[in-house]
């Protein structure tokens, strides 16, 4: 139960050209940061496709063009089946090139996971990237399948009978397992280097591949900006995140964190769980234990 | 007609202070207003815009607002000598907090990020900077309208803060 | 990013200036963003010891190594957002406001 | 009592949806929208209203959970644009084909691609064949009312149809003014609380829904559903009326004419342009220009006769539209150019397009427009389509 | 060499894309289209045809994977159907914004609710504004022409845009009736290897697709989008020439006419039931009768001169409609009508709703209507849209 | 592992009312008798939502209207969407009645599984019964994402390239279960008192509750009509289809089979396996090897 | 089914005769499916030992005790799909051939 | 023009007998035809139709076919006297597949059950009843014709016991 060591990509070995600049995300946004660092794996050639959310608006603004790749916004309900049609249309071209899809967590877990089900199903060759920030940030933080209980999203703000959202996130890495995935891996922007090998097995795995990266939002979080990568680290070090890959049928987790950790330094750096009360704090740490006691007892 | 415009950051509460003026020139007195902020898919610390319309008729003009009475800036980054052409004519004014010095007859500066540190313990201007526009557009809105309007859409807590806050730039013009 | 240059904004002034259909060729960069920033960091040389992390973490990718090997800023892109003096775990980068 | 409150148009749909009292509402985010599902998320979580609110995962859902749910008899409420009005296009005949009295807001905007978060009326006229009741508004004031007028024609018992209100992106769902929000009481007694209809599922008598009916029926049922939403045409006037003498603010039913009646020259348009138009009338007409306007409240069901009465002393009349059929013209060109033919009047109508994906619409534009249609009437040959402000040559 | 078959028009489309070698087809199954997706999977199951098929799970998903299978330059073939056209609304006018050459079989059928598999147009009336080009046909050997052609129409320079057959649900689609089947070699000549264009992603020079234009530019690319399109008539016309020469089959372009120069009165008609018209309008001209009949081959882009020109003799005009527009008329009617207005032409049309929900339509009810259009050409009065064949009393 | 004996219902204590008569379905459709004894379970109270597919297209052809219940056709994607809004409205209405699903394994697995997904997510009380019959009937026996590896359809036809269909079937009942749903189960109509049961479990949960029950389709499969029961029983008996349940976060088998039992006699009985090779049929074999080595190892 | 009663189609003469929607009475049904079988099912009431197993696999639910405990086929729905016989383990029911 | 209907449930192969005849006319003679199967949502055992329209010029015409020159019935369950009224003519026939004995001038039985069990070893008899249809629609259809549609259309393997089938009911018109 180790971070991943068989490749061993880091800063200083992943190329140093960019695929991605000058895009108008807010300062220190964590998905912007996975696109980045995911590109330096996948290389220039891979054939991206985006759907509507915060990575597509603020990277093909007309005329101003961030990505190096060939890329292309899709419907919002269709990162995977666009993804899947690039492939099939280099396929049948006989390019062989890499399509590769980013989509946030309300593309993925809501409006897209039909198609990205599909896909996966017609098992060819793909990889899928989520990066979550767990909400609909693009139209302004509404609550998405993968938004945390107690989160005070803009549809489910902290009211006076309602206290933010009341639901748990979305199982999605298992949901995509359940698929008997090739390949599906959880990872953090707060530990890059594990995310950057994950890209590497995902890019070398024989047909489709999901990874889900935890990517802190600035904006809909609340929090500082030079807080991402610090916010994205500790959330894996007190268990509410957690590090995992699926592999030949099988679950591994790679990191087992300190589940005596305090969770409220976490959730007190980030305007949307300012109001919870302590009751709701103990519920989160509660959900964090099943969590943990389910996922030890059936990864090992 | 008057109209205004406001420059801002995304997060710096420009438009919530054209919101302000809206409330005032319509709840709280006998005119008419719109308040309309930058259409787009701008980011947090990206430059915003918002707008407002004052009359004393109904207001019916749904197109874009392009020559102003007055201009205000949140932040003197923003500005830039081009938006002198923006103005309606001779009198029309533009307001900025500012540390600078403006010495140009249409420009009227304002240090309002220090009179926001010292009232209200935030460089949150825009209260500041509504109270030196209704200094200047005395016919747009009235001083009691902004003080209603501000103490209706505030917080209790924050409301009398900012109220003084507006009553500071508007009676003093600066400190 | 090294040796990075903007294009200039494509004049259009009939139709066919346009693209056809929804295309736009891509890393086609006629904007900066340095008007985003309220702070900028500043890499104190001497004190870098080359870690690389600054350059990792920034999500602007406006970190680079120029050809002295020196990590060096893009100021024409980076957005101030302040990860990078936060994750120099030597304290080499420091925020400073920005100056018009 | 009501009350004043400064409000942009998607709150005042909130709050229009609020003193409606729905009993399920079920949305999707999406801009220009979005102000309305959350202000309604908050009036939810603050107790202020008693709803079953469902975050649905698509829009395609959120019409479909709509459906279940106004199935059962429930008030409800759901709100789109662009894209998503889109998404759930196929359950839109579906739920007008089951008379299924759902009000949803539209928030008008420019459809991908290329992408465009702005306001045009390329969605909604992209739908115009689905069955359900069309309506435009012209300001925030408006949409609150409609919104509440929006349940009771839904509801009627004759028309029993579902109500699209249509906002413009932006320049009216995001632009604050001041909106008189009426009082609970008031409301409650303009629209009662709904009891269901028989044709809904219910304990007393099982009804089976949304079922097939074959080549030997099906041609029955859908005239059935046209009869009736021509029919509905004289109710939204009736219920405007009402709505007029009960708050005080009425808006002429499914067309308003503006200077219309002496107008040499007259232009037709929906939602907020119209303000801007009305602006323009009142100059030319301070200059002694014989200009008027007509704005086109409901579009379907499609108001032909009461067009022609307001039309009927114009020589040349001009048709605004945000929005394109590609390959043809404006879509609303298209329908009144109609309607002048199946009334057997000829008049000269021309097409001004504008305000593509937010393009803005200036006053100088509408001058222009007016001058086009009094060189026309005075003889002179212009275009029949004209595109305004395109910022290039064709 | 081209060989003879006894196929259906799904089969016959199924044939057509087999000839035109597509590199990606991606599809989901509805009544009545899917008799061409079993016969092209068979086709590709046997090895008969070189090609990736995609099995999607729905056809929002069709056509997403068309879209990003054509962005890269592959020649990409889909078929739909009523309720799955509708649930790939979204992505209609994405793909044409996009300007991808993607063509798509659709089997025209009845919109749910109530259910119906039936033949009716509603569907893609639903959808004349997407951008799309329009085709109708009349047989199954139109059917596998038009295939053909349209392959050749979407992937034309200066058109660049996604184009829809239509065929009439099962009177079409499922008729048997004999069909050419032209030689591989020869759709080769016609039909050369589709190399891509500049706007699609590729190796050489990277390609940002689909991207968002603000207010600052949306207009334009929407402009040049719709101007291509009506620039596009003229290509469909040199296509469907070319054709002729090459296979001795051609069809008149966007428009034909069937003894048409001298008839005093038209009836306007669109896939297949104009083969019925064309047996009614036989017999009437036997009788003596001036009748003729006009079959609109395309309605997007709108053919106006053309029509206008076929029907510049006629004094009555009727336009067959097998959709609604609820609480409008029928679609066709409006689009015909309009066409008259702004070309400035004066004449009587008479609208002509039949066959919804696959209805029949009979020759005694063509004869009725060219009867109809006589007596209104006498001057008596007729309703302006008549329903035909209602089984009972409005 | 032994079929569940909580609750004890069978042919002698269920009620002897009929709440689905003179439907159009074909003779010895499984899918019918599946919901005619789910109503038997369920109530004539139960609301049903049913999209497009076999059952509804045979249940409601104006005017014969098979359901006793109040019952209503959805759009095919949104079964589940549907099911929850009718419950929302009830709920709303203060009215206490089920909301029942019952859709085909198209209309699930494929392009209904966004909404099936959304509707758990939000963990109102309904039941989404799937009536499986291994392909799109309705239309015409194409291949779905639950048609099973080897069989022919009219869209993955036994070809002279291609051999039908070369995917497995979707894990469906793994896939809902990662949702962390309240109960879920597999079942058979060749086990009839077994489904019976899990159905009423499922009125029982305390949220979503969802069945995949196995329902052979004589004129899609290509058998006799009066094999219906008995190929659903020997599907479970040769290891083809399990019958299991998911509660409280936890799998268990309700019956192993004998893996030894050879696959053949009920491929051969079904014409969609007639053009199977040997090589094809010991892939089938080999298939259901691994599922249940995954299953004895991990749902015990 | 035990006294089931099919109702009559309905006269439909004026748009107002059919139903508002697209929704219709439940359990309405005005057809019967008889002339599907070809192969009747006869159930030997001699030799049945009522074990309820024909009546609980029926699709049609085509078979019901009767007041006397008999079971019993409503051959007005029984689609002759011969799943009863074949699953009687005594074999109390045979499959002959319809006639007309 | 002669318009033909025939009677079967789903699963008896009426329509290929109504597509064998289109192929015959269309293909192997120079006649036009066309051939459609009743639509619907028919299930299996579900009495089903299917249509043909033949002609010596081509056929255009797409509405429904409602009095008919032949009216064939593939089994003699589904035969109901009512449809006598749906024959177009006085010549104009019904030819049932049945044991049973008609005395109507317009109707003639054969036993094609018993032709196709002899003869093809399964009770399929739409070739037997296409071989019956042949043998009285002789203006519509060449025999030789029906024979290469047959052979064309089916697998080598059970095309020629199919002609032979056809063979004997339009030689013999049963035995
Ligand atoms: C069909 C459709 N519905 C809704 C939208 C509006 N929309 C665009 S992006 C977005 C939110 C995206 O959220 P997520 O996928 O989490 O990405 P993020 O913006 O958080 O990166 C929404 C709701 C759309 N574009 N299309
Ligand atoms: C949006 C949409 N796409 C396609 C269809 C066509 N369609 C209706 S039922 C059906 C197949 C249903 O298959 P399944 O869900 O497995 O149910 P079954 O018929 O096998 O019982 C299809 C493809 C439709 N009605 N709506
Ligand atoms: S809103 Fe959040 S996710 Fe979107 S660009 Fe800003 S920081 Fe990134
Ligand atoms: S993180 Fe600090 S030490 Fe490391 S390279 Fe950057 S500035 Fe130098
Ligand atoms: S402040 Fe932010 S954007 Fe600027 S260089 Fe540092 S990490 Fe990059
Ligand atoms: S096709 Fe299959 S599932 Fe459909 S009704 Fe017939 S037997 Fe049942
Ligand atoms: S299955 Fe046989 S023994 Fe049992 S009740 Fe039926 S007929 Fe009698
Ligand atoms: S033959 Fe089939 S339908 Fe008839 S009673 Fe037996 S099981 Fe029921
Ligand atoms: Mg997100
Ligand atoms: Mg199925």
């Amino acid at each position: 139960m180790t971070i991943n060591k068989s490749i061993q990509l880091n800063a200083r070995n992943i190329t140093s050209d960019e695929y991605f600049y000058g895009h108008k995300a807010c300062g220190g946004c964590g998905e912007s940061l996975a696109l980045r660092l995911a590109l330096k794996v996948l290389g220039e050639e891979a054939y991206l496709s985006l759907p509507a959310g915060c990575m597509a608006a603020v990277s093909f603004i007309y005329p101003n063009m961030a990505f190096k790749n060939n890329a292309i916004i899709t419907p919002f309900a269709s990162t995977a089946a666009v993804a899947t049609g690039v492939a099939a249309g280099l396929k049948a071209l006989h390019k062989d090139h890499l399509s590769v899809a980013f989509a946030g967590d309300g593309g993925t877990a809501d409006i897209g996971i039909q198609a990205l089900s599909g896909a996966i199903d017609r098992g060819e060759k793909f990889i899928y990237i989520c990066t979550d920030n767990e909400a609909y940030m693009n139209t302004g933080i509404q609550k998405s399948g993968l938004t945390p209980f107690g989160a005070s999203t803009t549809t489910t703000p902290a009211g006076k009978v309602i206290r933010g959202n009341i639901k748990p996130k979305k199982n999605m890495f298992e949901i995509v397992a359940a698929h008997g995935i090739k390949y599906a891996a959880t990872a953090s922007v707060g530990y890059l280097e594990d995310f950057m090998n994950k890209v590497q097995k995902a890019k070398e795995a024989d047909g489709p591949a999901y990874i889900h990266v935890f990517s802190p939002c600035p904006t809909g979080w609340g929090h500082e900006s030079d807080q991402t990568i610090a916010l994205a680290k500790e959330v894996v070090d007190n268990g509410l995140w957690y590090l995992a890959e699926y592999e030949n049928g099988r679950f591994r987790l790679n990191k087992k964190p300190d589940l005596s950790n305090d969770v409220r330094p976490y959730l007190k750096g980030q305007a949307r769980f300012r109001h919870l009360k302590d009751e709701d704090i103990e519920n989160i740490e509660a959900l964090r234990g099943e969590k943990w006691a389910q996922m030890l007892a059936e990864w090992q | 007609m008057f109209e205004i415009r406001w420059h801002g950051r995304g997060g710096q509460g420009s438009f919530t202070g054209a919101k302000l003026l809206g409330v005032a020139a319509s709840i709280y007195d006998e005119k008419f207003a719109q308040a309309f902020p930058s259409f787009g898919p701008e980011r947090r610390g990206a430059p915003v815009l918002g707008f407002n319309r004052i009359s004393n008729e109904k207001i019916t003009d749904r197109s874009e607002l392009t020559k102003c009475d007055y201009i205000v800036f949140l932040d003197d980054t923003l500005f830039d000598e081009s938006v002198l052409s923006d103005l309606k004519n001779e009198d029309a004014l533009i307001l900025i907090n500012t540390q600078r010095v403006f010495s140009h007859k249409n420009i009227r500066g304002i240090d309002a990020t220090k009179i926001a540190l010292e009232i209200l313990g935030i460089p949150i201007s825009n209260t500041v900077m509504l109270g030196y526009l209704a200094r200047y557009a005395k016919e747009a809105v009235r001083y009691q309208a902004c003080m209603d309007a501000i103490r209706a859409s505030m917080k209790p807590s924050i409301a009398e803060k900012n109220i003084e806050a507006f009553k500071c730039a508007y009676e003093q013009g600066g400190l | 990013m090294k040796n990075f240059k903007r294009v200039p904004v494509p004049t259009l002034t009939s139709l066919s200036d346009y693209p056809l259909g929804s295309s736009c060729k891509s890393f086609h960069i006629t904007d900066q963003n340095s008007g985003w920033r309220v702070f900028m960091p500043v890499i104190h040389l001497d004190q870098c010891v080359s870690c690389y992390r600054c350059y990792l973490v920034c999500p602007e990718g406006a970190i680079h190594q120029n050809e002295d090997q020196k990590f060096e800023i893009d100021y024409d892109y980076c957005k101030g957002c302040g990860i990078c003096a936060n994750e120099c775990k030597i304290k080499a980068i420091s925020m400073v406001k920005e100056e018009k | 009592m009501s009350r004043n409150a400064f409000l942009n148009g998607d709150e005042a749909v909130a709050y229009g949806v609020k003193r409606s009292r729905p009993n399920v509402v079920a949305a999707y985010p999406i801009t220009p929208q979005t102000i309305t599902v959350e202000k309604i998320s908050s009036f939810v979580q603050n107790g202020e209203l008693d709803c079953e609110y469902m975050h649905v995962e698509s829009e395609h859902s959120a019409m479909a959970c709509s459906i279940g749910a106004s199935s059962v008899g429930a008030r409800t409420f759901t709100a789109t644009s662009s894209q998503g009005l889109l998404y759930m296009a196929e359950c839109l005949p579906y739920a007008s084909g089951a008379r299924l009295p759902i009000v949803m807001m539209n928030a008008n905007r420019a459809l991908a691609t290329p992408w465009n978060i702005y306001g045009d009326q390329m969605d909604v006229m992209f739908l115009l064949n689905s069955g359900w009741v069309q309506i435009f508004v012209e300001d925030a004031q408006e949409a609150l009312d409609m919104t509440i007028q929006s349940f009771k024609i839904a509801e009627h018992e004759s028309v029993m149809a579902p109500v699209m209100i249509n906002l413009d992106g932006f320049v009216l769902t995001h632009t604050y003014e001041k909106v008189n929000i009426p009082s609970q009481e008031a409301v409650d007694q303009f629209l009662p609380t709904f009891l269901g209809a028989h044709h809904m599922m219910n304990d007393e008598m099982p009804m089976s829904m949304c079922i097939s009916a074959g080549n030997q029926h099906n041609m029955e049922f859908k005239i059935k559903q046209h009869r009736d939403l021509l029919r509905a045409l004289e109710i939204i006037e009736t219920i405007d009326s009402e709505f007029e003498s009960q708050f005080g603010r009425g808006y002429g039913g499914a067309l308003e004419g503006y200077k219309h009646e002496d107008a040499e020259v007259i232009l037709v348009t929906t939602g907020s342009v119209t303000g801007t138009a009305r602006v323009v009338v009142d100059r030319l007409r301070a200059e002694g220009k014989r200009v008027g306007l007509v704005k086109l409240r409901v579009v379907r069901p499609f108001p032909v006769e009461k067009l022609m009465e307001l039309v009927k002393n114009a020589k040349t009349i001009g048709i605004v539209d945000k929005n394109i059929s590609f390959g043809y013209e404006g879509t609303l060109y298209t329908n009144v150019n109609s309607a002048f033919v199946q009334s057997g009047i000829k008049k000269e109508t021309y097409n001004f397009i504008g305000g593509i994906g937010g393009r803005d619409i200036t006053k100088d534009d509408i001058h222009e427009m007016y001058e086009n249609l009094q060189l026309a009437s005075a003889g002179e040959q212009i275009d029949a389509v004209t595109y305004y402000n395109v910022r290039c040559t064709l």
